[in-house]
């Protein structure tokens, strides 16, 4: 069992090796990654499938660092939640393996997307497994790097390689924070080992270190699950293909934080600031981000607001739940999320394939006349609804249900925000949800707008993106990226009459439809996963069907866009995330001219130093030589002189 | 037995360039057109000079060979002798001392093979040949030989010398020779040098003999002896103490003074460029070399005597010491002459030279020994390369372009030159040259001058650019080199066509008419292997000072 | 004579005998190959042999100075040895299998090479104060040698010339006053041993002497490192320098500096470097910050790797000024580490240097990341290093000198290093700023569309024998990524030698 | 005491010499100036040699010394002013001779054209290659 686990971390990275170097045949690349996550997935699920999960957390990895006054194991651990999420992560990382076979057919670098998403997989299962600040965070950064390799896949395109840079920056910006934190958590305990870090004996009274390690490891899980005010990189990562949009949003790393924050949650039962920080940031965000996700003109760019504002779903149970309830409510609503939003991007990036296109106004009504792909998408907006019996329902209302118990019992305010939070969000999902399954499925009944017409109209509203000079900096990003550029035309303009789908990755996205339907099942297993509240179910339903039908009738029956009843400004400037992407280039710019102040201060100022003395040796030269002709009486008058000198300074400083 | 005690075997190190002197009068005297004749015998003179210090040198620390030395008995009919006389001897060679008569005679023999002339007879008349006026021509040999010879014998008597008497004609026995053989090259420059060096040598010598004079009233001693100015109180014009140790105190600065001049210290320098540029190659090494030898023999001399009243008057031999490097260097880093470079660059390590005085004790003296040393070796090796290209190149060796592509030309002269360099600077391979820098640094820092330290650190980097200056063509590659010859010869031509005083003018034009390359080479080989050899074992040189 | 004196002695006659023949080789003659791939091969063996071996010579050498001739190898010095012993063979191997810079010929340019692998090498195993002084001084004229001579032909000489200067005169300024600081110690202890004077921890020492000499060393060292303010010589010296320059410079050169804190002042003045650590651990984190601002703009890809380094060794200087052990370990990981890295990086822009003949970012040229795979995976392992991503080499060095930093020794002030950790944090953040900005512009085309004429089309990819030691770098930064117990086993039970219960 | 006086006239006699060293162009005078500093020297020595103590009579003994040494001196000087004037045409020691030893005067050889003049720390000349 043990070697199991190290198995289930080791194998896709080595999967991602082997498939770099296989480079060279598509064939063996396709093996390799199918190949490996179908061994993992079975591997996980014999881990989670052991009768009694062992509960260990010591399986050592590479061996404990030999280092002086700071012991850094370097375990892994196996127990019930971290064989689920395994589980979960494995299967959808295979059903996305299994799809990209298709999808990237004619991409000449299948290849090393299919190796990175390996290597990706494989971060993602060592901070699931780690049982080790140092680890997680080692999983966490290349999660990151293989994020900015997916996102950049089509690094022709100027969007793409933005977006992957923004991507990268903003979530290492936030690292900032989890290093610091993880650090000054793994000082308090002299260990960067997880259960000597929770069971390090409280001090007497506010713990500072402690709060401030755990407020950073907030602001660091921010980063990588897009909360307010680091939310605006992942609308961006569309611009990655379909899958990778799928992996990262669905199960990997948005959901890392989550998952992080659980394994501590421990220490921020503990700490009131830490998770005060924790719930205004999750329900900022979860209303926010729905908020937007009304508004989005592109299929893509709505999933990904709403995966904000689901992952902050997550994140406020944790903020709220009482320490009896415990983290599992959010892992489970983590597990349903990465179910129904895999198959919601597979769905979408199937549509798009299909139509070469991901702004809705393109795929109006484009999915009624393919029945499969029609069903898979119903059940997937449906379970991100929350529409029982699918997955969604339950485990969201398990969050709630934690939440309201944290509100009447011992969390007060706090929770109350979250849970007023949790309910609105939960109305503007139903209605975004609906909004686009009209939208899909209803369509439009004057054909006279032709899509690339409505393009023009936004791209007239935004403007495009004029050329940047090169010698711009990291950071500097002025022009936000045209919202509806997204949908990586590059790829399917490379193929626009796309190859029908295959059995087999329709079958993959079938697999999880069926997991939406049935995953609650496999969440039995996990004690306390689901546990619905009568009171939050029935509330929860009404705000689903209210949200329902407000979209509904907004959009006069399917006929209109919902969201077109929105003023125009508002609209436009929400498809743009309200000039979040200009802040970031505000501070890239910043940034940029105190870089050009240093370098102007390194040439003018430090190297002045120096410089100074040689100039000046120079000049003294000059000098020296005007003074120094063959003319014998100065000599003399030296020798005179100097004499003078070293007898006064002699007979003044002997005595 | 009552009287004198003469010990010969003690005096052969100076006995020997006199008998030197004697030998080759006669020798010209017999057969006045054999030209190297000369030379042989003053190179045979210094070189048993040489040997005969060996034994000195090896002799263990402490104990010193003393000649004419006077017992209690029999002088002092009328009273008591004064404690300070208690057998104490006019001549007085410890290791420190042997060592520098050594390495006097070994410089003297290398600038001997320098100014050795090519032809074995000489031609009755050289009618223009150069700038040299036929009249001197005629028994140029024999005079430098005999003027070298006489020089070299100062230096050695100076080194051991311990009264004021044979102090004083020591030092101007190694000093007056020097400004005739300057004179004797020829040419305005030569004379130009030859009268700065000699109103600059005239002026701080009577100073010195005034210091000298002030030592006597302050210790009524005669005897240049730690006890005598130890005795000082007991001096016949003392007031009191205090006033006579400000006697002595000034006299020592006199002394400082007077010979900071010949160790061409700032700022007392002004002669050093005119005098080497004016003087012949193999004059200009002498003055390099023998002559410093001298001066600090001198210096300490007189600094050991006057140790006992502690370091804290010596402040002003560390300003000295500071000027004279900073000064030295910066003008070396103007000059493109390598003659002038060299003798900005005796100002400067001159500087070096003195830093460790500041701690008069042995430890300072003895470093500053070991560094003027270092100092020699790898001058000589340099002059030795400069001889032999400027007899290759004629003027263009004294230019810093004409060494471009030396490596490639001549790759073991090219390493010779970079080993003197480095040593110079004090970078590796150059060990010695650190080693002297460290030896140098030593006392500084020990007696906790850490100002001077950083002075001295900050002129260590100006010296290593001046020094990289020179290195950098010889190391330059074939075409660089090539187009730098193109360059010089062009200069040289411009030169010749009286562009400059320099190139027509210059007493050695073309030079290769005068040396003879085998002597070149034989000097080169001795200092390049004595600077090798010590550079690898640095103990050996450092030993030699006991 | 025992046997490991004799290795020991070899080791470092080896390399010296060879330069020695290659630099009195006449140019025609083609044995310069096989002389300096044997030298560097053998000494790179006899490394190895020292290092398992822990030899050790001892013997008398400047009795009047008492100066010995004493070389040993530990765990401070045998991952140093190791790498200088190896990257000399790398770089050997790439000077060998492409052309030699214009200035001079093949033996020169492998002479100097090897004559600088000599210095470090004595320089690392040298156990006697003033012997380290001196060994310290070897590498300047070879290195100095290999810009000024084998330097960038596309610059005008006078660049090359000050570029070469700046070199040697900041580091002959810095090490004289090492030179004083040695003195003042070894006049104050009596003696010059390095192990007598670890031993002694500063005893006998009082607290103003240990300032003053902490100050005069670490002043003289900091140029070495380079500690900002003191750096400025770094950037002109890598841009110009040869590849073999560059990667010797930046892989061993700089590690003296650094190793010179660890093995002079840490141990011998602790006193005074626990003062002195608040001013050391700003510096660093100005360092890190300086440095990777610069390269946020800067447009040579050679000087913006230099900047680089400057960065990185602040996190060692910081680590360093935390005082603990771990400090000292992540120190000397963080040195090594930097060590491959950056030979990596300088060995992969030197390449693309001389295909494109400049190594200007702001020229538009072709996209590496299909064209050229090759050295487009090279320049993504490198820059991924650099910016300190787990899983490679430097991110463990710099972790845990955040780490160490976070906790200091006693008597460090921790508000000053906390501060400084988030700066460096900053730091790592501004790492991937830059490094992901060359990647865009290099690796995956910023602006390649515009490329026009010879830049349009891609460049020569890496083969051969470059190509291998580019991959063998490559497997050492990812090896050593996920296995750093090699290095830390190695520096673990030395470390404590050094602070003797100062640290903890 | 009495000793004063004949010192007191040696510091007179060294001072006049000292100024005649440094007033006077022409080079025989300034050689006079050199004697009369020499023989302020003479008289210390001789008065203090004038001691009943003094061993071996050193005063004046030391004084015959310095005289012979003054007399070789004037021989040397002399025939070098001799040929000074032989040569440049005059004996003024103030006169800048016109011919100059110094190459960093004549520009043609003025380092600042040398290209390896930056190594002498000439640091200001590349800073085109920071990126602005």
């Amino acid at each position: 069992m043990i070697e199991v686990v190290r198995l289930v971390v080791l194998l896709p990275a080595l999967a991602g090796l082997a498939g770099l170097l296989a480079r060279r045949s598509a064939v063996a690349a396709r093996a390799i990654a199918v190949g490996s996550a179908v061994v993992v997935s079975a591997l996980a699920l014999a881990v989670a499938l052991a009768v009694s999960p062992m509960n260990t957390a010591d399986i050592d990895s590479v061996g404990d660092l030999p280092l002086r006054n700071l012991s850094a194991p370097l375990h892994l651990l196996s127990d019930q939640l971290s064989s689920v999420v395994t589980l979960v992560v494995a299967l959808v990382v295979l059903a996305i393996q299994v799809f990209t076979v298709w999808y990237l057919r004619e991409d000449p670098r299948y290849a090393q997307f299919a190796a990175t998403v390996s290597l990706f997989t494989a971060g993602m299962l060592l901070v699931v497994a780690s049982a080790d600040l140092a680890l997680t965070l080692v999983g966490w950064e290349v999660m990151g790097w293989c994020s900015w390799l997916l996102i950049g896949h089509d690094s022709e395109r100027r969007s793409a390689r933005r977006a992957a840079h923004k991507a990268f920056l903003v979530t290492s910006v936030a690292d900032i924070a989890m290093v610091v934190g993880l650090i000054a958590l793994s000082v308090r305990a002299r260990s960067t080992d997880l259960l000597d870090v929770l069971t390090v004996p409280m001090l007497p009274g506010a713990d500072a270190v402690l709060t401030v390690g755990l407020i950073c490891v907030v602001i660091g899980v921010a980063g990588k699950s897009g909360l307010v005010p680091f939310h605006d990189w992942l609308p961006d990562a569309m611009e990655g293909p379909t899958p990778a949009s799928a992996l990262i949003h669905a199960a990997t790393m948005v959901a890392a934080g989550t998952y992080v924050i659980a394994r501590l949650f421990p220490l921020y039962a503990t700490d009131e600031t830490a998770r005060t920080v924790l719930a205004v940031l999750a329900a900022v965000t979860m209303v926010y981000a729905g908020l937007l996700a009304f508004a989005q003109t592109d299929l893509k760019r709505l999933l990904a607001y709403s995966t904000l504002s689901q992952v902050a779903i997550m994140l406020g149970a944790l903020a709220a739940a009482p320490p009896e309830v415990g983290p599992v409510p959010a892992v489970s609503h983590l597990v349903g999320h990465a179910f129904f939003k895999a198959l919601l991007f597979l769905g979408a990036g199937w549509l798009a394939a299909l139509v070469g296109a991901t702004a809705l106004e393109t795929l109006r009504g484009r999915a009624r006349d393919r029945r499969a792909l029609r069903l898979a998408m119903a059940i997937g907006l449906a379970s991100l609804a929350g529409v029982p019996p699918l997955v969604g329902f339950f485990t969201k209302d398990t969050a709630i249900d934690a939440a309201l118990e944290g509100a009447t019992g011992s969390e007060g305010l706090r929770a109350w925000v979250v849970v007023v939070a949790l309910f609105a969000t939960t109305a503007l999902t139903a209605a975004y949800c609906t909004r686009a399954w009209l939208l899909l499925d209803t369509p439009r009944p004057t054909p006279t707008l032709t899509p690339s017409a409505a393009n023009d109209s936004f791209e007239v509203e935004h403007g495009g993106a004029p050329a940047r000079s090169l010698t711009t900096s990291a950071f500097d990003d002025a022009m936000p990226a045209t919202p509806l550029a997204v949908g990586e035309p590059g790829v399917l303009a490379a193929h626009g009459d796309h190859k029908p789908i295959t059995l087999t990755a329709s079958l993959s996205v079938f697999a999880l439809a069926a997991l939406t339907v049935f995953g609650t099942l496999l969440l039995m297993g996990l004690d306390g996963a689901v546990h619905v509240g009568l009171a939050s179910a029935i509330v929860s339903l009404l705000l689903i069907a209210g949200g329902c039908f407000a979209a509904w009738s907004w959009s006069d029956r399917g006929r209109r866009d919902a969201a077109e009843r929105l003023p125009s400004r508002l609209r436009a400037g929400a498809v743009v995330g309200f000039g979040a992407d200009t802040a970031y280039a505000r501070v890239g710019a910043g940034v940029t001219a105190l870089a050009r102040l240093v370098v102007v201060l390194d040439r003018d100022v430090v190297d002045a130093s120096p410089r100074a003395p040689a100039v000046a040796a120079r000049q003294l030269g000059r000098v020296g030589v005007r003074v120094h002709r063959a003319v014998p009486a100065s000599a003399l008058l030296g020798v005179v002189v100097g004499i003078v000198v070293v007898a006064v300074l002699g007979v003044t400083v002997w005595q | 037995m009552n009287g004198v005690v003469i010990d010969v075997g003690a005096l052969w190190p100076a006995l020997f360039p006199l008998l030197g002197i004697i030998a080759v009068l006669v020798v010209d005297l017999v057969s006045p057109r054999l030209r190297q004749a000369p030379f042989a015998v003053a190179v045979v003179a210094a070189g048993f000079g040489a040997w005969t210090s060996l034994p000195g040198v090896l002799q263990e620390a402490g104990s010193s060979r003393s000649s004419f030395c006077v017992g209690q008995q029999g002088w002092f009919s009328s009273t008591a002798a004064p404690p300070y006389l208690t057998d104490s001897c006019f001549w007085q060679a410890d290791s420190l001392a042997s060592g520098l008569q050594l390495a006097a005679s070994l410089a003297a023999v290398v600038c001997l093979l320098l100014a050795w002339p090519s032809t074995r007879t000489r031609a009755d008349a050289a009618p223009g040949g150069g700038p040299m006026p036929p009249r001197s021509g005629h028994t140029r040999e024999p005079v430098e030989a005999v003027l070298l010879l006489a020089a070299l014998a100062g230096t050695v008597v100076l080194a051991a010398s311990r009264d004021l008497g044979t102090w004083l004609v020591a030092l101007e026995l190694a000093t007056l020779p020097v400004i005739a053989l300057v004179a004797l090259a020829g040419g305005r420059r030569s004379i130009v040098g030859a009268v700065q060096l000699l109103v600059t040598s005239l002026v701080s010598f009577a100073l010195l003999v005034l210091g000298a004079a002030l030592w006597f009233a302050a210790t009524g001693s005669p005897f240049l002896s730690p006890d005598a100015a130890g005795g000082a109180a007991g001096s016949p014009v003392a007031l009191d103490s205090a006033g006579s140790a400000s006697l002595l105190a000034l006299s020592v600065v006199f002394v400082v003074a007077g010979i900071g001049f010949k160790l061409s210290l700032v700022p007392f320098h002004a002669w050093t460029p005119t005098a080497y540029a004016g003087a012949t190659l193999p004059v200009a090494t002498f003055l390099a070399t023998v002559s410093k030898i001298g001066a600090l023999a001198a210096l300490l001399v007189f600094l050991r005597a006057v140790a006992v009243l502690g370091t804290p008057g010596l402040v002003a031999i560390g300003v000295l010491s500071a000027l004279s490097m900073t000064v030295g260097n910066l003008m070396a880093l103007r000059q493109n002459d390598v003659v002038l470079l060299l003798a900005w660059s005796t100002v400067a390590q001159a500087g070096w030279v003195v830093l460790p005085l500041i701690s008069v004790s042995p430890l300072g003296t003895r470093a500053s020994a070991a560094y003027l040393l270092t100092y020699v070796a790898a001058t000589l090796v340099a002059f030795a390369v400069v001889a032999l290209t400027m007899r290759d190149a004629g003027v263009a060796g004294r230019s810093l372009v004409g060494y471009g592509g030396l490596w490639r030309r001549h790759p073991w002269r090219a390493g010779a030159l970079g080993l003197a360099l480095t040593s110079l600077a004090g970078l590796p391979p150059g060990i010695i040259g650190l080693v002297g820098k460290i030896v140098a640094l030593r006392p500084v820092v020990s007696e906790g001058w850490v100002w001077l330290a950083v002075i001295a650190a900050a002129n260590a980097v100006l010296g290593v650019a001046v020094y990289l200056r020179w290195l950098r063509p010889v190391v330059t590659s074939l075409d660089e080199a090539s187009e730098s010859v193109t360059v010089t010869s062009a200069s040289e031509a411009a030169l010749v066509a009286g562009g400059s005083p320099r190139g027509s003018r210059s007493p050695h034009n073309p030079p290769s008419l005068r040396v003879r390359r085998g002597a070149l080479v034989a000097a080169l080989v001795i200092s390049a292997a004595l600077l090798f050899v010590v550079s690898v074992q640095p103990d050996l040189l450092l030993g030699v000072l006991g | 004579m025992t046997l490991g004196a004799t290795v020991m002695t070899l080791l470092l006659l080896v390399p010296l005998l060879s330069a020695v023949a290659l630099l009195t080789l006449p140019s025609t003659s083609g044995g310069d190959r096989g002389i300096a791939l044997g030298g560097s091969l053998v000494t790179a063996v006899l490394a190895v042999l020292v290092v398992t071996g822990s030899y050790r010579v001892d013997v008398s050498w400047i009795r009047s100075l008492g100066i010995r001739w004493h070389f040993a190898v530990d765990g401070l010095s045998a991952a140093l040895v190791l790498l200088t012993a190896l990257l000399t063979v790398a770089v050997v191997v790439h000077a060998l299998s492409g052309p030699t810079p214009p200035g001079g010929s093949r033996s020169t340019y492998l002479g100097a090479i090897l004559l600088v692998e000599t210095g470090a090498l004595a320089t690392f195993l040298a156990r006697d104060a003033v012997l380290f002084f001196i060994a310290f001084e070897v590498v300047l004229v070879p290195m100095w040698v290999l810009i000024r001579r084998f330097g960038d032909d596309h610059v005008g000489d006078d660049r090359r010339a000050d570029a070469a200067g700046r070199f040697v005169l900041f580091t002959v300024f810095g090490s004289t006053l090492m030179l004083i600081g040695i003195l003042l110690l070894v006049w104050y202890q009596g003696t010059s041993d390095l192990d007598t004077l670890a031993g002694l921890h500063g005893d006998g020492l009082s607290r103003p002497v240990q300032v003053t000499i902490a100050a005069v060393l670490l002043t003289g060292l900091a140029i070495k490192v380079p500690i900002w303010p003191l750096h400025t010589w770094l950037p002109s010296a890598h841009t110009i320098a040869p590849t073999a320059g560059s990667v010797l410079l930046a892989g061993v050169l700089l590690k003296m500096g650094t190793y010179g804190i660890v093995r002079l002042a840490v141990p011998a003045v602790p006193e005074g470097v626990a003062a002195l650590s608040p001013a050391l651990a700003i510096l660093g984190a100005t360092g890190i910050i300086w440095g990777g601002l610069a390269c946020l703009v800067e447009r040579d890809l050679k000087r913006l790797v230099a900047y680089s380094s400057v960065a990185h060794m602040g996190f060692v200087v910081l680590a360093i000024a935390s005082g603990s052990d771990a400090g000292l370990q992540a120190a000397l990981f963080g040195n090594v580490a930097h060590g491959v890295v950056s030979a990596l990086l300088f060995f992969v822009v030197g390449d693309l240097k001389e295909r494109w003949g400049s190594a200007d970012l702001s020229v538009a040229r072709a996209a590496l990341r299909d064209k050229t795979p090759r050295l487009g995976v090279a320049l993504v392992f490198g820059f991924a290093a650099a910016l300190g991503l787990p899983g490679l080499v430097s991110f463990w060095g710099e972790f845990l000198a955040l780490y160490a930093a976070w906790s200091p020794a006693p008597g460090r002030s921790v508000a000053v290093l906390r501060t400084c950790v988030v700066v460096g944090a900053v730091g790592i953040a501004l790492a991937a700023a830059y490094s992901l900005r060359v990647l865009r512009i290099v690796w995956a085309g910023e602006g390649s569309d515009a490329a026009t004429g010879d830049a349009a089309n891609a460049v020569r990819d890496s083969a051969g024998p470059r190509w291998g030691v580019v991959v063998a770098l490559i497997v050492a930064v990812v090896g050593l990524g996920v296995v750093p117990h090699l290095l830390l086993s190695i520096s673990e039970l030395d470390v404590v030698a050094v602070l003797g219960g100062a640290g903890r | 005491m009495h000793l004063q006086y004949p010192l007191a006239l040696a510091a007179l006699l060294a001072g006049i010499g000292v100024f005649g060293v440094l007033a006077r162009r022409n080079a025989v005078l300034v050689l006079i100036g050199v004697e009369l500093i020499l023989n302020a020297a003479n008289l210390i020595l001789v008065t203090v040699g004038s001691q009943p103590d003094a061993p071996f009579a050193a005063g004046p003994v030391l004084t015959l010394f310095v005289i012979t040494i003054a007399a070789a001196e004037v021989c040397v000087a002399l025939a070098v002013i001799l040929a000074m004037f032989r040569g440049l045409g005059h004996i003024d020691l103030t006169a800048d001779p016109e011919l100059t030893d110094n190459p960093a005067d004549d520009p043609a050889a003025d380092p600042a054209d040398d290209p390896d003049y930056a190594t002498t720390g000439d640091r200001d000349s590349p800073r085109n290659e920071v990126a602005s």
